[in-house]
């Protein structure tokens, strides 16, 4: 079983797709660094893959660890360094 | 005690803060305006795009309110809102502003809720330049939070 | 740069303040306001009077804010009125606010305004309690500075 | 040759005199010293020359030294202790 993740994009990486979500392909029981590695693979620009090394990827709840595993429900976000104010 | 957390594409209200940021027992109100500076390193700057993560943004503000409240004081009223979209030079991005019994609290409290934002938000912006070029502002890595 | 100090019994305006205190290059404002409390020192406070030396005041205001200048930088931005006259509990007695470039420098002389103003500006207050009984509050011995 | 000073009240010295002045009499060159063994004199209550302790004469520019002379022209007040905001 394979499960289908729609990361969505926040700032600088709101400029690597017109729908500002990119989807990637998982195993079942994948976790963040599976994600990850997906993910960088989709992206097609070395810029955003150096983007993506800063980055971390979230739920609506928190910002997840490498280890934990990729809810299967609920949207991801890809958060690139962030600057509010 | 009280404490209103936002993000919102409408122009920010300090008057509404300091509305919301008072009571009969606060002798002392802090706010802060982070405002569109006209020029960054060097550059000048036409206005700023402000991209934010709502949910997970209002989420991290209401945290960093709790620990403000938990180190200043529990009769503390707490305001922190910022602004999305894109803003021109003077306008407000962000207002945070804090009431208290005494002054202290209030300075600190206003404080800690800026660093902390400024920090652990999941807010980006994109300057515009008078030259016409645009660039993403770069930031600080996020890592996991409480 | 510019600085205004007043001393006043009209209501005190953050707006006017927060208008005064930004311009294209400033990123960021800190405001104060300090406001009558409906409770000091366990007694039930309905009013109170401030009673100052006006003159003296403002020319001390100025001095406050010549220092908030040379120390935190030229650019500043620096508003601070005290009102007198009879105030309610939640009226503004007092409302400090400095606009800078970068935040530090805003929060750091607002704040010196307030203390140096509290320690150093002729102002007195007298409280009028719920009871009926008035006591003027004590307060720092004036000693002659600068 | 001798001198008339008008010494404005503020904040709880007012309650000492309904003109919220009180006017000394002082010979000429007069210190501030002088001036407020003058004042204390003509206050009538003890808990004003108690406050007088602890208070600073000025004039409209500034605090006043004890050893600094009774300026013969402008305005001197007597400063209790501050509390302002």
């Amino acid at each position: 079983m394979s499960q289908q993740v729609e990361v969505r994009l926040f700032g600088a990486f709101r400029q690597y797709s017109r729908d500002a979500a990119i989807a990637v392909t998982l195993p079942e029981s994948a976790t963040v660094t599976n994600l990850r590695e997906a993910f960088a693979d989709a992206l097609e620009d070395d810029n955003a893959r150096a983007l993506l090394k800063a980055s971390a990827f979230a739920t609506d709840e928190a910002v997840l660890d490498e280890d934990d595993s990729v809810p299967e429900h609920g949207r991801i976000s890809i958060l690139p360094p962030v600057c509010g104010g | 005690m009280s404490t209103h957390v936002k993000t919102t594409d409408q122009p920010l209200s300090a008057e509404a803060a300091l509305e919301f940021c008072s009571a009969p027992g606060h002798g002392a109100a802090d706010l802060f305006i982070g405002r569109v500076r006209d020029l960054n390193q060097g550059r000048e700057v036409e206005g700023v795009s402000y991209d934010l993560h709502s949910v997970l943004c209002e989420r991290v503000f209401a945290e960093i309110c709790a620990e403000a409240r938990e180190e200043w004081g529990e009769p503390l009223h707490i305001w922190l809102e910022h602004r999305h979209g894109r803003l021109g030079v003077g306008e407000a991005s962000v207002i945070a502003a804090v009431s208290s019994p005494h002054r202290d609290e209030s300075f600190r409290a206003c404080r800690y809720l800026i660093e902390q934002m400024k920090h652990r938000a999941p807010i980006w912006k994109q300057e515009h330049y008078v030259d016409g070029d645009s660039e993403w502002v770069q930031g600080h890595a996020l890592c996991q939070h409480g």
